[in-house]
């Protein structure tokens, strides 16, 4: 497999940077892959726009910033305008149903999307855990890396109290992943 | 008079802690950074005594009494 | 902008009043109350120059407010306003700075300006932590606070600003917190006015920062309210014990000295002697 | 369900993370610092992780502080280290010089942002090659180390422990705001396979005239509190430590032998990156983290059969300036690639001009990665 | 040596007593005094070490005293000092500066020591003036001083340096002029023994650079006996009235806290916390 | 009998006395110091001198509050300076870089001394050269001039004063012990005869958007006072001060015009003093007083002719690239002379070395003029 | 007994001056630093107090009482 | 005339800066000459050695430093043995008689001296006007500047307070030096 570059965007307080670092730390500590994950904040430090990037391969990877995305998460409207431009043709976009509005984008990109936040807040009544709904239907949908290893990464990275609560929202995204 | 600039508001709530007289709550609705901001719900018992709009930190209410600007 | 009436103090502004402050912090009401005392002293703003640190007390003024404006290093802002006082007399020259800024690494600055008696005013919003930059322990963190940099809990016990600057020779010294913002308008008034160096201390909620110290994340009203209860007035606190004012934040105006030699008309003196010298 | 993080043997990692984790296994046990971004992680992860070594964590009024606690700390026996950005950099090279001079071993982290000034704390420059040098008053040797990736910031820190043991004197690492903040897979050794270098103490007091300092074999350190009654100046002094401020030649001697301590030992010192050089006609020269662009680009231009290669310095000082001229002879050209307005440039033009072309492709955008087409235009345009 | 009795100090010097300061200057008897502490403590001499700025009184110990000495930079003795007493807790670390050194360029390390309270004993040699460099004004010198960059007198008031420490929280504060040598020794030998931060001021004569301001040029007896007129314990002081004070030098042992906690015990403590925290 | 002092038009100075007398004849009326040995009598003659002529002189807490006080007054429309030795730069240096990129005009003064540390105060060297261009963090450039007698140390602090004002930008002064202790004869100019370079102030506020840095051509000052609602900081900026620390292309900005705003008047800037070169096959490339040395021994050298000439950068930075390239195609041979281990020499190198030899000539004993001997004897060797 | 290493004597006049029984006056002759230093005049009136002593800032004046070292 | 190197060297105390310092200040004021002086202090800053050298020329002086001094003044003994081995053939030495002792000195060194401490106690009861003697002694065995020039900067260097002796010491050097 070469480099897969996936761009988590947002804003501050959605887990933006969590759900990235999980997915480095599954593949590198847990499927022993190479990983690289940088992130960006807007233009004034608090609130605002973040941006993660995270790059998995089975090879050394040299050049650690994602110009093109392979995958593009955009989690907030103004960030769909910010980002959309630089994803390619057949690459992957997923966005969160009720936050972005997607348009004017090409019929050959593949566009997923699912109510990540409205599940949270509905059926988890916690609607911080919308990123591992999010990260579970990312997996689901693009089997990048099993599921194990991002429990595993999950577990480690997630406070303990939360971490049911967590590893439930994640595989909920799974299963919608799968299914969609 | 009680203004609140509800876009400029981020949602503290310290406008409604300090009125002494419950005129302000908060609204249902978010403002454009996503949060809720003050709705004056009982402006005539206002006292215009000026709480709420020094100690918003972001400048957001003001109160003007009649007549004087 | 939905609302069409204008703030008062939106005069005093270079463009739009848009602080990128956190929700609720303590650093916007800060700077309602220093131009509320600004209008009040009825000197024109032009007259007025800021000189600001580096931390997010640093951004009440800079680029905000709508005069000269000078924002300088980490901790320096008391030597660059020290210099652009003496080099322009006629200013009214206030300086803000956040605790870290004023007394870890600007502390030698801060000792130095009480005892020259420089007319400055010195606005110090004392959150008790590093804001800025994520948390860390500050001089003025209570004893035990778990902080990003005192996950054990600190083991150093904090400054008392005020009387430091007292105890270095400040001839205005106040405190307050950003609840008492009626009597700290009236206190920065009185500081502005001042002729010779003014401290006002405020203590202020960081509710992101200290918030999290506090286990009161984002909860500007319950830190507030806190304030509320922990004040006490100075004419009070000198009645009781010490063991009564354990954890109470002692508020008032400290110090006022007026016959102190003022350094900037002191070397207007040297300069008048030194020229008939001269002459002679 | 038990969290996984102790047991494995790789790991997932901030740079400034696999920075403080690489000073604990190299046994740093001091820490002295104050918050700057983006330095700061490195703070906040020992604040916790050198008690639990049994070490001290202290975060000082300022930057003047640091470093100077960490010089104190060593002169005490410990392990030390301080790690922060440019600002605070340059308030420390006063010490920084004492550090030197007094032949205390100590590690020195800059996590270089945007600058100059307060500039621009999150953006990525490499705007403080030549203070890391330059900085401190007075002709100086350093040593200092450009890491790349996570897994430098940690092998790179243990080396820099161990070669400011074995040389007795101050070590940068130069890192940046990206490398800092970008996780990565560290590989983490067993601290049992490690070569440590362990400080070279002397072992028991010599009499008034002992040879404690300015050996270019590297004089033994007389810790404090063994009764070695150490006596230690930043003022020019002899080899036992006496002050002798009037005459030139003991100026001089102090001077020339520090220097030589760190020039006549570079063999040991430095290292380079040779990558695709046996063939190649340009030869790009770039550090830290701008030589994975420059990497990639060799990459893709190899592919279309263009010899080229990358020689990184890992080392940056002391200068690399006998392998460069070596390098020159096999080359046509250099083609410089650094995150500055050519800092490094004029050195290694005076190390290779003689016998190649040395050019400078200036970044497009200070602080941003270089983006590899730019840099494989350039090599099309030379070749 | 003509002499063949030996001085009973002779045995803490690195070779000859053979100091090159001025004839006359205070600074022989501050080092008498902390010698003959040392003797009174029992404490082997290998245990000590010592840190000093540059100054003239920086040369106390440097080269001179036969034990750990480390000579660093101006103002940043207590610095250096700190991370030394962290690194090696169970030394007894004496920090010895002049005031320039303690308070001008060294002001901020000077205050947070007193606030860390660390076991550390300052010896701040103040001779109100910057003695190793040429008689320049130093933070301590009086107000309207002609010293060399005051040609027309200082227009800066002085710090009090022991009311700073102990405003900065110092647990041990003291002071003395030369004149009570006697009750020097026995001061510094407490100080060695306070666990924690102890400040010990000596107002000292520098009869090259201070004399030739007072008018009292080399004339070290004249200022030792100005010292001795001058003196009042602050028992005395006490009861007499601010007027009264004027031109006095009030001395004694200020301050003697013994219950506050010092910065190496509680960074011990931290260890052992962390440690069993790790081991769970 | 009245002394003599006032009525002449020469004067037998001290080159520190000379400096101070320089910067109260560019109208100086600020100077904020702390004292150090081998630069104080700069302080000393100021704290009289100033206030006679209106101005102001301040002994400031430590070194970092004289700079910022020179740079706070500046802003109050001062004609501000400061002196001090090599530590006292080191202290200075991350409010050296607020003072770039602020663009604040001010006169720094380096009176430097036998270094690295606190070293030997009154011995002579030239150490500090590049800790003057490199020592503050990042990529800026900086105005550096290096006087060689008492009447330099006076022309030389008023073209500071004139290119300091003119670029609004720090001009140092890189003096040493000798030159700073050295009493010679200075010729005094009337004031009336001196082109003096005033501040180009900003008359009037021109908008939230004026235009009040960053201009390749040097934008006009907005100094305090005037209503012009200067917003003024150190952190990375646009035209009209307004911080942005998130955009590379803002910081890219920054750094490139500041840049550009010396290096693009170069020519403006540049001094050279050039003697006997006409016909010389080798010169000789020093600057301060080492090139009275090597002045000597072309002089002596001439005599047995030999074709040597002497080739002394007045102003040391922006560094005379293109003239030494010049020279370059005319010698066969450049000698470098420095009092330090060869600081400027990879300068020299990277501008000459396409076009003919460069070779150090190391001090025998750093911190002491060369012997005119140790010169004439490697002139011969060369040719 | 009162040993003063008179060559080391800067000749402050510090010792003479604190003596309480005026033991000590300056020498007519100059030492090798070229000052005149104190001598032992009136040993007699000694009361051992050791201000010489402790006073001396070039450690030169040694008072041993008797027996003691 | 070519130039003149003059080395002065004493302890601290005896004025031999000042000395060289009007000598530099009459050459370049009065005498429209060029001058430069310099001076070195011992190995520690109190007390101790001085040595102060002045060299005087119709044109630019290149090298500020006195190697080999035409006129070498010595006013101590230590500075004796420090400088002597500097002075060349024919060139001049000048010292206090009661200060100095010379031996060993090659014929060819013109060796002069005088009793300027002695006379300056004697005369004037003052041994701080020893150096005007001695510069007036200097001035006049060697002419090397006018008597006036030198009257004129001492005028300008001494306090007024004492100024009358200082010039009237002066006179009785030079009177002693012409007479020599
Ligand atoms: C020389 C230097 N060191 C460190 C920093 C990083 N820094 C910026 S603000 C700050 C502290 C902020 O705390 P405080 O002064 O209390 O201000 P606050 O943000 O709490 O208002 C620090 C350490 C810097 N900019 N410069
Ligand atoms: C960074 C720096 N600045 C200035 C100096 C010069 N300097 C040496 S000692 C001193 C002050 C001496 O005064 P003080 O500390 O009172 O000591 P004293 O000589 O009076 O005992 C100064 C300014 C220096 N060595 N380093
Ligand atoms: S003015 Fe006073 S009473 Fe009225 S809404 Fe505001 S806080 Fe409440
Ligand atoms: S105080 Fe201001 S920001 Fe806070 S809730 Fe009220 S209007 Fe909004
Ligand atoms: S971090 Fe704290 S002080 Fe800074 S803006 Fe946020 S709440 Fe205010
Ligand atoms: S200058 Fe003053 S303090 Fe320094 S040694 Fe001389 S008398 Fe003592
Ligand atoms: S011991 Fe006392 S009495 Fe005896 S000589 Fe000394 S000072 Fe005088
Ligand atoms: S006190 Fe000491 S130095 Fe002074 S005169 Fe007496 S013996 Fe000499
Ligand atoms: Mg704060
Ligand atoms: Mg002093």
């Amino acid at each position: 497999m070469s480099e897969i570059g996936i761009r988590l965007a947002g804003l501050g307080g959605q887990g933006v940077v969590l759900s990235s670092v999980i997915i480095g730390r599954a593949a590198s500590v847990f499927e022993n892959m190479e990983a690289v994950q940088t992130q960006t904040y807007g233009s004034d430090m608090r609130g605002g726009d973040v941006c993660s990037e995270i790059i998995i391969s089975e090879q050394k990877i040299l050049y650690p910033i994602v110009n093109y995305p392979d995958i593009l998460v955009v989690l907030a409207q103004k960030a769909f305008s910010q980002h959309i431009q630089d994803l390619k043709e057949n690459r992957i976009l997923i966005t969160d149903k009720n936050l972005v509005e997607v348009n004017n984008v090409s019929k050959n990109i593949k566009h997923f999307c699912g109510s990540f936040n409205n599940i949270a807040i509905d059926k988890f009544k916690d609607n911080r855990v919308a990123n591992m709904i999010m990260l579970g239907f990312l997996i689901g949908k693009t089997k990048i890396l099993s599921q194990a290893s991002l429990e595993k990464a999950i577990v480690d990275l997630v406070p303990a109290n939360v971490m049911e609560l967590n590893i439930q929202a994640f595989y909920e995204g799974v299963i919608l992943g799968n299914n969609l | 008079m009680i203004h609140i600039d509800k876009d400029t508001c981020k949602g503290c709530g310290i406008c409604i802690a300090v009125c002494p007289k419950s005129v302000l709550e908060f609204s249902k609705e978010l403002n454009q950074k996503g949060v809720n901001y003050p709705e004056v719900v009982n402006e005539k018992k206002c006292i215009l005594c000026e709480n709420c709009m020094i100690y918003c930190p972001d400048f957001a209410v003001v109160v003007k009494k009649d007549g004087k600007k | 902008m939905v609302n069409p009436v204008t703030h008062n103090l939106k005069k005093y502004f270079r463009g739009e009043i848009n602080y990128t402050t956190c929700p609720g912090c303590g650093n916007g009401i800060v700077a309602q109350a220093i131009l509320w005392a600004i209008d009040d002293s009825g000197i024109d703003f032009d007259n007025y120059a800021f000189v600001s640190g580096i931390g997010c007390s640093g951004w009440i003024p800079s680029p905000a407010f709508n005069t000269d404006v000078l924002h300088v290093t980490h901790g320096r802002a008391i030597a660059f306003a020290t210099g652009l006082k003496l080099a322009a007399p006629n200013m009214k020259i206030i300086v803000t700075a956040g605790d870290g800024d004023t007394s870890a690494i600007g502390g030698n600055h801060f000792i130095h300006a009480c005892r020259r008696n420089i007319d400055l005013t010195m606005i110090c919003v004392n959150n008790q932590i590093y804001g800025m930059t994520g948390g860390q322990i500050a001089p003025t963190t209570p004893y035990l606070s778990k902080t990003t940099t005192t996950p054990y809990g600190s083991v150093e016990r904090p400054f008392d600003l005020s009387k430091i600057a007292i105890a270095a020779g400040a001839t205005f010294v106040a405190r307050w917190t950003t609840f008492q913002a009626r009597q700290l308008r009236k206190t920065i008034a009185k500081a502005i006015l001042h002729p010779g160096f003014s401290f006002v201390e405020i203590i202020s909620q960081c509710p992101v920062q200290y918030g999290k110290v506090l286990k009161k994340r984002n909860d500007a009203v319950a830190m507030l309210m806190d304030y509320k209860e922990r004040s006490i007035n100075l004419k009070k606190a000198r009645e009781l014990q010490k063991s009564e004012l354990k954890d109470k934040i002692i508020v008032g105006e400290f110090v006022e000295e007026r016959n102190v030699p003022e350094l900037t008309q002191e070397i207007n003196r040297l300069r008048e002697e030194a020229l008939q010298k001269c002459q002679r | 369900m038990e969290k996984n993080k102790k047991i494995r043997n790789a790991d997932f990692l901030q740079g400034n993370i696999a920075c403080a984790e690489g000073a604990i296994m190299a046994g740093c046990n001091f820490f002295a610092g104050y918050p700057i971004t983006p330095a700061s992680e490195i703070a906040h992860h020992l604040s916790k992780r050198m008690f639990e070594v049994g070490g001290t964590f202290i975060q000082t009024e300022d930057e003047i502080a640091a470093i100077a606690n960490v010089l104190g700390a060593s002169w005490g026996g410990a392990k030390a280290m301080t790690a922060t950005s440019g600002p605070g950099i340059s308030l420390m090279l006063e010490n920084i010089g004492l550090g030197v001079v007094t032949e205390t071993p100590c590690v020195i982290v800059n996590v270089q942002r945007g600058s100059p000034s307060t500039g621009s704390p999150s953006i990525h420059m490499q705007g403080d090659m030549l203070q890391s040098k330059f900085g401190s008053q007075g002709d100086y040797q350093i040593i200092a180390l450009a890491p790349s990736s996570s897994q430098e910031m940690f092998d790179l820190t243990i080396e820099a422990f161990n070669l400011s043991e074995q040389f007795r004197t101050p070590v940068f690492i130069l890192s940046d705001s990206l490398i800092g903040h970008m996780r990565e897979r560290v590989e983490l050794p067993n601290k049992e396979e490690l070569a440590l270098f362990e400080r070279r103490r002397l072992k028991s007091y010599q009499g008034i005239n002992q040879k404690i300092f300015l050996d270019e074999k590297v004089a033994l350190m007389p810790v404090f509190g063994n009764g070695l009654k150490a006596n230690v100046t930043g003022s020019t002094h002899k080899e036992d430590g006496f002050r002798n401020v009037s005459d030139p030649k003991i100026l001089d001697n102090e001077i020339k032998v520090l220097s030589n301590k760190i020039l006549k030992h570079k063999k040991e010192i430095i290292r380079i990156e040779e990558v695709n050089l046996e063939d190649a006609d340009v030869a790009i020269f770039s550090y830290g983290l701008s030589s994975r662009a420059v990497l990639k680009s060799i990459e893709v231009a190899r592919k279309e059969r263009i010899k080229v290669g990358s020689f990184r310095p890992i080392t940056i000082w002391p200068f690399p300036d006998e392998e460069i001229k070596k390098l020159s002879n096999r080359v046509k050209t250099i083609i410089v690639c650094e995150n500055n307005l050519g800092q490094l440039l004029p050195f290694v033009k005076a190390a290779a001009c003689e016998n190649c072309q040395v050019i400078f492709l200036p970044p497009k955008t200070l602080g941003t990665l270089y983006h590899t087409m730019e840099i494989i235009e350039k090599i099309k345009e030379v070749v």
